[in-house]
């Protein structure tokens, strides 16, 4: 919504705090994480089964080749395209690089991926409607749901995000220089909602 | 006041005010602006298009050719609203349009004493002499009659909304078939998305006095309402139209969701254009009156019957003192009973058909209506309507009348249903157009599919949803269909009226008569879309829902062929009319397209650096210093700060590829025209690609990594483009290639200094990285880290010409590394510089960019050819020896400078040889780049010319007629700065 | 229009970019008759208006080549493969 | 026959109830033979006809049309004319056209409404404006008009345009004044007319089924009227070319694609001439009965279904508002899609076979309608001469064998980019 938008800078992001309806409860919460590493992993030519078998042994998780997030406590893939994920832990991306390596040698292709993205966290009641106006994808509970992950295409901007839990909470994946952006089609999309911006988000 | 002193679904507790060309009035909720001015008797509403003759309401609904009005004002201000579908609120302006000086006297209206002249066609025979006046004199007096509003003059200040919906089925349209559909659909438990345009549910059950179950219908309709408010698997829209069908089940669709209100309330969107998804969609979208064709058919007062039960049943508007109704159907006899019993005065039914059902007769009788049967409106007096005279077997009468309700018929609704090209199928029994083939996975119900019973509406309605959603596995509930009791109806194909006095209209918007269609079909204009063309008849903002099954029945009648036969135009979307701001959405103003910053964009804005678009990015055009006056002063100090001691320069916009894999050598030599497998792991090598047709479709350094890992760069503008291209070459031309790719163009900020001080600015940010020339010579690359712990990668190349190093580090560090250079760079005076200071110096140094790489020229036009391998395949090869690609006088890339030095060059201007006239045949080329060399003290270009290499130390004129340009320019080597690179390798 | 992507399932047409008849091979350019070759395969089209199996990218979405089966007349579309041809899209 | 459209001819048919008017053109039954046949009864297979009889005297001529005259992409397009090309072999004759266009109305004697009211095309970047500078300058060279304006000339051409809130601020344009609109059905009916007069047949509802070949050579059609035979057969056909070239084993450097295009609801005069957004993909113009005209990309994708899908609105309706946001509230009345003959370099082909006894016009991609005047007239000569004129010298079928390849934007052999 203009009204929200007019002073700030295109290439500036959503600063924190609350934007569009500013009465009651928020009807969004975005949260910016800042302390994820992010790592992209692709199976060598006929090496998904390799891979899984290590993703097992090494972390314990059951790798699936689809658009679904396989995770433990501690690390999670996502699916983004055949043999192909994005890993996430909470640890140093340097840190993540090399127990990805461990785990699958020349089996596959990693490369860092943590500066890449803004990694931003939404929930809040009203979540769906709000998604329901950016997200080309039907998110309705009976046909998306937690562990599901899609790349798609938001206000022009391609993206990656997927289900955290049923509440419900989505993790999106930005493209750092597509972060500002996106921010303010989220902050129009939330604008009848309210939107709170929580934390400091440098992408 | 005309407002009928009870009944009506308006809220007689909620009085709101509201002006008409700035007459103050009064109305209720839950009218429209049309049924709001009839009960404050306002009967002349706007102007025609062609004649400007007077006209009023004709409909209650969205297909309204007459009452269209600009809405609101200054830049709210809304042409061409449709009475009929305004929802009255409180403080609502309206204004008559297409009419000069005021709606009641307006000078245009002479128009239509010229209407002997301006029949079909006129304009193709006419306004030839002298060709000359036609754009100075005709065309802008056509155009300034024609038209019906005024834009507003300012941008819309009100923001709109774009939603996505998904749902096994669409119902569109929520009368009597519509609500039946959604509830036996809704409680099977299928996603259930309710549309309907008006801003209630119900359709004609709201005007029309019947009852459902043996109570009053609009009972049925509240209970119904209720409870698929109560079910969350169900979505109810009103005040939504369904525009148009699209492919994989896809709608298009327009809430209105504060046109209602004075204004939007804050944070609430005008309106919300839906994309919808639907597995299966039920069109429920019911019918509407045509009218008949008669002499004075168009006199405001003249109204469809539909309409005149609408106001009177819905609204409690009386339309006028006394209504005659003229039809050939039953339907618009009980049309007339209602009204009578709402209060309006019917003076006589009149009806073509020479014996109505007894059924109704007795009605009439009952009610003391007169009936005349077997007779036909010949003519109607009145600037607005105050007699009809009426023709039968008895002679002719004149009847004393404000309103004159009439229906030729129903028309369904059958848009939606030839989006796809399905051309709808002609019923002789109920003289209409019904849906022919569907978009796939539609069905039709109800009136729209001519089942104009009310009891047959609730029953389709339930019988097609329950069949929809069990296609996709739902039990539908045997839901018990309520019971309505109602008469078949029966129609008598009738269209005009012969021999009647007076322009008879078809199209009533844009003054389609009788005459016209006779014209046209004299002409030759006889196929519907001929005859649409011609005469523009159906071509106004209804479409032709009101004229085009009367106008191409006219044609059928004067060629002989049935009605089905001549076949009607095809619909096509939107359904009505839909608002660009809706469909644009948050895509406006500065948001019409993401804006991609740098990651070093909040440090140089800091720096004071002025901006440029590059694509969706922006970068730093130059950082213009206090006392500077004009941009090339700031871009001179620049460059030559630059390749005097050192700049800096953010990068980071180049496509980052990173591609590995045991096969990653052996990719790379089948995409780049030069080798790449031989390249030594630490170096990097300028690369150059070819599209399969053998134009050059980028270029950039690509770095080895390691044994299996390789780092490609592209141009900023192709970043997406050759991304794409890779995964084609790996995924389609070559699947057995063991190759992996990733983009890291997010990833890393990357930030180039140039100069000779280049090396002394970087070893002061190094982690103890050994960076002399001989650890890291030209076009090496090394890795390790940075200002104390950074990861990053260090490439020794240049586009300047200087000594460079391009650091990448992750993103986020991108401001920290810029302002450690700066800090360490100090000392030797280290310069920011933007992307006009490196095409300065890409430009002294001959290196190509997006000018050259236009998609026009092969890597030997631009002086790349031997680069090219001939050991190997690789992708534009073997189109890239094609004899065009080979020939002599092919153009070739060479440099250019003034003759006279004080001369400017200009990018865009032609060569011509000297003493040749500046026509097509003499062109020999172009100049691609120009810049003002700092370093030369002259302005200096590159292009494009034929046999240039050939032709070195050859003047030639630069011919630039666009900007008066025509001078002298000597043909030179591209390379103006340190042809040899020496300063490369220092 | 919504194509069904092996791998991310139905998808506004939108996500993905559009190539074009995936009929023509790329030929072998070490054959004699290469230049004619290349010619037919980069420039001729039967442009059929009916059946046609074409290649898309799916771009905004998990980037693989994938092969639609659709009818032009109709935009009808019948299924969808991946372009390296195998099942799982990784070219194993 | 056909009465002379004239003053005196109005007004008498006005007295006498407009009973005077005659057929525009005979609704002629198929003969056996004639000397030439031209497939096609839109704009460009009239003007064919009509340049046949009238510059070359072969008048035993006819029109075949599947439908009725004009039912293709003659009536399915935004009647923009201009001739701002940038290529040698385009701008010649794109300028040709354009000095047709404006004697076309007395020719023919028929109101096309041929409209020069400027068309300009937007420039945002520096790169741009010499791109622009370079497209002007050809255009001079060909004897074409054209001017380079600066941000402060488009304010005095278009003040209506956003120049204060734009994502891609508007650093100028290039205008070509001679440019403009015309009334594209009445450019058919016009030519047809004209044609009849001369003598051609113009045969509706006769469509084209197969071709008849004696020893290599086409020597007729097979047609739902039955077998026409000719001594040439000249196919011009927009959208539908393979779909005839097919019945002869032909492929052609074409794929057909759907292009959407837009009306709004009628307004009083707002955009005078044609306006050309290059950073979003939008070009507006105002019809005289006010409505405006505009339209986009195509859809991208293989078509004939001669309909479009909600991403190309969409992406119209934004750069709608980008460029002119005032017109927020402003309805759009009804879209339609033509299918395009979109070709490899996004240039045409007017040739000589590739068959004995065959011609070619097609690949018109978006530039048919302001090609119909010099198109039909370099087919006419090209059937009549048995060879290319200079003007459709660069229009050559085998220009993609030897690498002439005509690409003005220079995206290559992809012809959904074109």
């Amino acid at each position: 919504m203009s009204e929200i938008l007019s002073d700030l800078p295109v290439t500036d992001l959503l600063p924190p705090g609350r934007h569009g309806r500013a009465d009651g409860a928020p009807g969004v919460i975005a949260h910016p994480l800042s302390r994820l590493a992010v790592a992209t992993l692709v199976a060598c030519k006929g090496a998904v089964p390799r891979i899984t078998e290590a993703a097992l042994a090494a972390f314990g998780v059951a790798l699936a080749d689809a658009p679904k997030v396989s995770f433990t406590a501690d690390i999670a893939f996502i699916g983004t395209g055949p043999g192909r994920w994005l890993v996430t832990a909470s640890q140093a991306p340097e840190a993540l690089m090399a127990r990805l390596t461990d785990a699958f040698g020349d089996g596959a292709a990693l490369t860092d991926q943590s500066d890449a993205n803004l990694m931003l966290d939404l929930y809040g009641p009203a979540v769906g409607e709000t998604l329901a106006k950016l997200v080309p994808v039907d998110l309705d509970p009976s046909v998306f749901r937690p562990g599901d992950a899609a790349a798609t295409l938001v206000a022009l901007m391609p993206l990656t995000f997927w289900q955290l839990n049923d509440s419900p909470a989505y993790r999106f994946a930005i493209p750092r220089s597509f972060a500002p952006a996106f921010l303010r089609a989220l902050a129009s999309a939330a604008a009848s909602a309210g939107l709170e911006m929580a934390g400091p988000a440098r992408g | 006041m005309s407002r009928l002193s009870e009944g009506g679904l308006i809220d007689r507790s909620k009085p709101l005010a509201f002006s008409f060309d700035g007459k103050a009035m009064r109305g209720y909720a839950g009218d429209t602006l049309a049924s709001a001015l009839l009960a404050n008797d306002v009967r002349l509403v706007g102007r025609s298009f062609k004649y400007h003759r007077p006209r009023g309401i004709f409909s209650s609904g969205s297909e309204e050719p007459n009452a269209l009005v600009e809405l609101r004002d200054g830049a709210r201000r809304e042409p061409n609203s449709r009475a009929t579908v305004v929802e009255l609120y409180d403080g609502l302006s309206a204004a008559s349009q297409n009419r000069w000086p005021s709606l009641d006297f307006d000078i245009q209206s002479v128009n239509g004493l010229l209407g002997p002249l301006l029949g079909a066609g006129f304009y193709y025979k006419t306004f030839m002499w002298p060709a000359a006046l036609w754009e100075k004199l005709y065309e802008p007096l056509i155009r300034r009659a024609a038209g019906l509003g005024r834009a507003a003059e300012a941008p819309d200040p009100d923001s709109y909304d774009r939603s996505f919906a998904f749902c096994d089925l669409l119902v569109i349209g929520g009368g009597a078939a519509g609500l039946m559909a959604a509830l036996t659909a809704g409680r099977s438990g299928a996603r259930v998305i309710l549309a309907d345009e008006d801003f209630r549910f119900g359709g004609r059950i709201l005007a029309e006095r019947a009852e459902i179950d043996d109570a009053p219908s609009l009972a049925f309709v509240e209970r119904a309402v209720a409870e698929l408010a109560a079910l969350p698997n169900v979505r109810l829209l009103p005040r939504t139209t369904v525009f148009g069908a699209y492919d994989g089940g896809t709608f298009g669709a327009l809430e209105r969701v504060a046109d209602h209100l004075p204004l939007p309330p804050a944070f609430t969107p005008r309106q919300r254009y839906w994309k919808i998804v639907a597995k299966r969609s039920l069109l429920c979208a019911g019918a509407i009156d045509r009218p008949i064709v008669f002499g004075g058919n168009d006199r405001p007062g003249v109204m469809s019957a539909q309409a005149l039960r609408t106001y009177a049943v819905r609204y409690a508007a009386n339309p006028g003192k006394r209504a005659v109704v003229f039809a050939n159907n039953g339907y618009a006899w009980s049309a007339a009973f209602d009204a009578a019993e709402a209060g309006v005065d019917i003076a006589a039914i009149v009806d073509v058909r020479p014996e109505a059902p007894p059924i109704q007769l007795e009605r009439a009788k009952r009610r003391g209506v007169r009936v005349i049967q077997g007779g036909q409106v010949v003519a109607t007096s009145g600037r607005l309507l105050s007699s009809v005279t009426v023709r039968s077997a008895t002679g002719e009468e004149k009847i004393a009348a404000e309103v004159l309700a009439i229906s030729g018929g129903s028309s369904p609704n059958v848009g939606l249903t030839s989006h796809f090209g399905g051309k709808p199928v002609y019923r002789a029994d109920i003289a209409g157009f019904v849906p022919g083939a569907c978009p796939p996975g539609m069905r039709v119900a109800g009136a729209a599919r001519g089942d104009y019973s009310l009891a047959r509406c609730l029953a389709a309605g339930a019988a097609e949803a329950a069949e929809a959603v069990s296609e996709l596995g739902f039990s539908a509930y045997a839901t018990p269909v309520p019971q309505a009791r109602d008469n078949a109806i029966t129609v008598t194909p009738f269209w005009h009226v012969p021999g009647s006095r007076g322009p008879a209209f078809v199209d009533l918007q844009n003054d389609v008569t009788a005459k016209d269609i006779t014209i046209a079909h004299t002409e030759g204009f006889r196929a519907v879309e001929l005859l649409k063309r011609y005469t523009t008849l159906g071509m106004a903002t209804d479409q032709g829902r009101t004229s085009n099954v009367t106008g191409l029945a006219m044609m059928a009648v004067l060629t002989g062929q049935d009605v089905g036969a001549t076949g009607t135009t095809l619909f096509r979307p939107p359904y009505t009319p839909v608002a660009l701001g809706a469909i644009a959405g948050h895509h406006r103003g500065k948001d019409f397209r993401a804006t991609r910053p740098t990651p070093t964009h909040d440090w140089a804005r800091a720096q004071g650096a002025v901006f440029v678009e590059a694509g969706l990015w922006l970068r730093a055009q130059y950082f213009p210093r206090p006392g500077e006056t004009d941009w090339l002063e700031t871009v001179n100090r620049e460059v030559t700060a630059t390749r005097t001691g050192v700049g800096l320069i953010d990068v980071s916009t180049f496509g980052k590829i990173d591609i590995q894999g045991p096969d990653a050598g052996a990719f790379l030599d089948r995409v780049y025209i030069n080798t790449f497998s031989t390249l030594p792991v630490g170096r990097a090598r300028y690369g150059v690609m070819l599209r399969e047709d053998g134009i050059v479709m980028d270029d950039g350094t690509t770095s080895r990594l390691g044994e299996r890992h390789y780092l490609m760069t592209t141009t900023t503008a192709n970043a997406a483009k050759v991304y794409q291209h890779l995964e084609f070459c790996l995924q389609v031309l070559w699947p057995e290639l063991d190759v992996q790719m990733a983009s890291v163009s997010e990833q890393w900020a990357q930030i180039s200094i140039a100069g000779p001080q280049a090396r002394a600015v970087l070893e002061q940010v190094v982690d103890g990285l050994d960076v002399s020339n001989a650890a890291l010579p030209y076009m090496g690359v090394a890795q390790g880290t940075v200002l104390s712990g950074v990861a990053a990668r260090i490439f020794r190349v240049s586009f300047s010409g200087e000594l460079g190093y391009e650091i990448a580090v992750p993103a986020r560090q991108g401001r920290r590394l810029a302002e450690a250079l700066m800090a360490a760079g100090a000392p030797f005076g280290i310069t920011p510089y933007g992307t006009e200071a490196l095409g300065v110096m890409r430009i002294e140094k001959g290196h190509v960019s997006g000018n050259e790489l236009n998609g026009q020229t092969s890597a030997r036009d631009l002086g790349l050819g031997r680069m090219a391998s001939t050991k190997k395949d690789y992708v534009g090869r073997v189109l890239s020896q094609r004899p065009a690609f080979l020939e002599e006088g092919r153009v070739s890339f060479v440099g250019f400078k003034p003759v006279n030095p004080g001369d400017r060059l200009r990018a865009g201007a032609h060569f011509l040889p000297h003493g040749r006239s500046g026509t097509t045949a003499n062109d020999e080329g172009y100049m691609t780049s120009v810049a003002f060399s700092p370093l030369l003290g002259h302005w200096i270009g590159l292009g494009l010319i034929a046999r240039g290499t050939e032709r070195i130390g050859e003047s030639v004129r630069a011919y630039d007629p666009v900007r008066g340009g025509d001078i002298p320019v000597e043909i030179c080597h591209p390379a103006f700065v340190d042809p040899e690179g020496e300063r490369l390798r220092v | 229009m919504r194509l069904p992507c092996p791998y991310c399932g139905v998808r506004d047409a939108h996500e993905f970019s559009y190539l074009g008849d995936a009929a023509p091979r790329r030929p072998d350019p070490a054959a004699p008759d290469a230049a004619d070759a290349f010619h037919d395969y980069v420039y001729l089209r039967d442009n059929p208006a009916g059946a046609i199996r074409e290649l898309w990218y799916h771009g905004a979405g998990c980037r693989r080549w994938i092969v639609v089966d659709r009818d032009t007349r109709t935009h009808a579309i019948a299924g969808a493969t991946f372009a390296s041809g195998s099942a799982s899209g990784d070219a194993s | 026959m056909r009465s002379r459209y004239s003053v005196f001819s109005l007004l008498a048919n006005a007295l006498t109830g407009q009973k005077g008017w005659t057929p525009a053109w005979r609704d002629a039954a198929p003969k056996p033979a004639y000397d030439v046949i031209v497939v096609g009864g839109g704009g460009h297979g009239l003007a064919t006809a009509y340049y046949l009889a009238k510059e070359h005297g072969i008048r035993n001529v006819a029109v075949l049309e599947k439908g009725h005259i004009g039912s293709g992409n003659a009536g399915r397009n935004t009647t923009i004319i201009r001739s701002n090309y940038l290529l040698p072999g385009n701008e010649p004759f794109y300028e040709w056209s354009m000095k047709l266009w404006e004697g076309l109305e007395q020719d023919v004697n028929y109101n096309s409404m041929v409209s020069q009211r400027g068309v300009l095309n937007l420039y945002h970047s520096d790169a741009q404006r010499d791109a622009y500078a370079r497209r002007g300058n050809s255009m001079r060279m060909a004897g074409a008009d054209s001017e380079l304006l600066d941000e402060a000339g488009v304010r005095a051409y278009a003040p209506f345009l956003n120049f204060d809130d734009a994502r891609f601020p508007i650093k100028g344009g290039l205008l070509q004044r001679r440019g403009g609109t015309a009334r594209h059905d009445a450019v058919v009916w016009g030519y047809a007319r004209a044609a009849d007069k001369l003598g051609v047949d113009i045969v509706q509802n006769c469509e084209v089924t197969g071709f008849i070949r004696e020893n290599g050579v086409v020597v007729g059609v097979e047609t739902t009227r039955g077998p026409i035979r000719a001594g040439k057969v000249g196919l011009a056909v927009a959208g539908s070319t393979s779909r005839l070239t097919r019945l002869l084993d032909l492929r052609l450097p074409i794929e057909s694609h759907v292009l959407t295009a837009f009306v709004s609801e009628g307004l009083k005069p707002l955009v005078p001439g044609v306006v050309t957004f290059g950073a979003g993909h939008f070009y507006v113009s105002q019809s005289d009965k006010g409505g405006l005209v505009f339209g986009g990309d195509i859809d991208g994708y293989n078509s004939y279904a001669q309909r479009g899908n909600l991403p190309v609105v969409e992406d119209v309706c934004e750069a709608g508002m980008a460029l002119m946001p005032q017109i927020g509230r402003l309805r759009v009345l009804r879209s339609w899609g033509g299918i395009m003959d979109m070709s490899m370099d996004g240039s045409p082909i007017i040739d000589v076979g590739p068959l004995p006894g065959l011609y070619l016009n097609c690949g018109w991609n978006y530039g048919g309608f302001k090609a119909t005047p010099a198109s039909g007239w370099c087919f006419a000569w090209t059937l009549a001469k048995d060879a290319p004129h200079a003007l459709n010298a660069a229009y050559r079928l085998d220009r993609f064998r030897t690498g002439h390849m005509i690409d003005e934007k220079g995206v290559g052999a992809q012809p959904n980019l074109h």
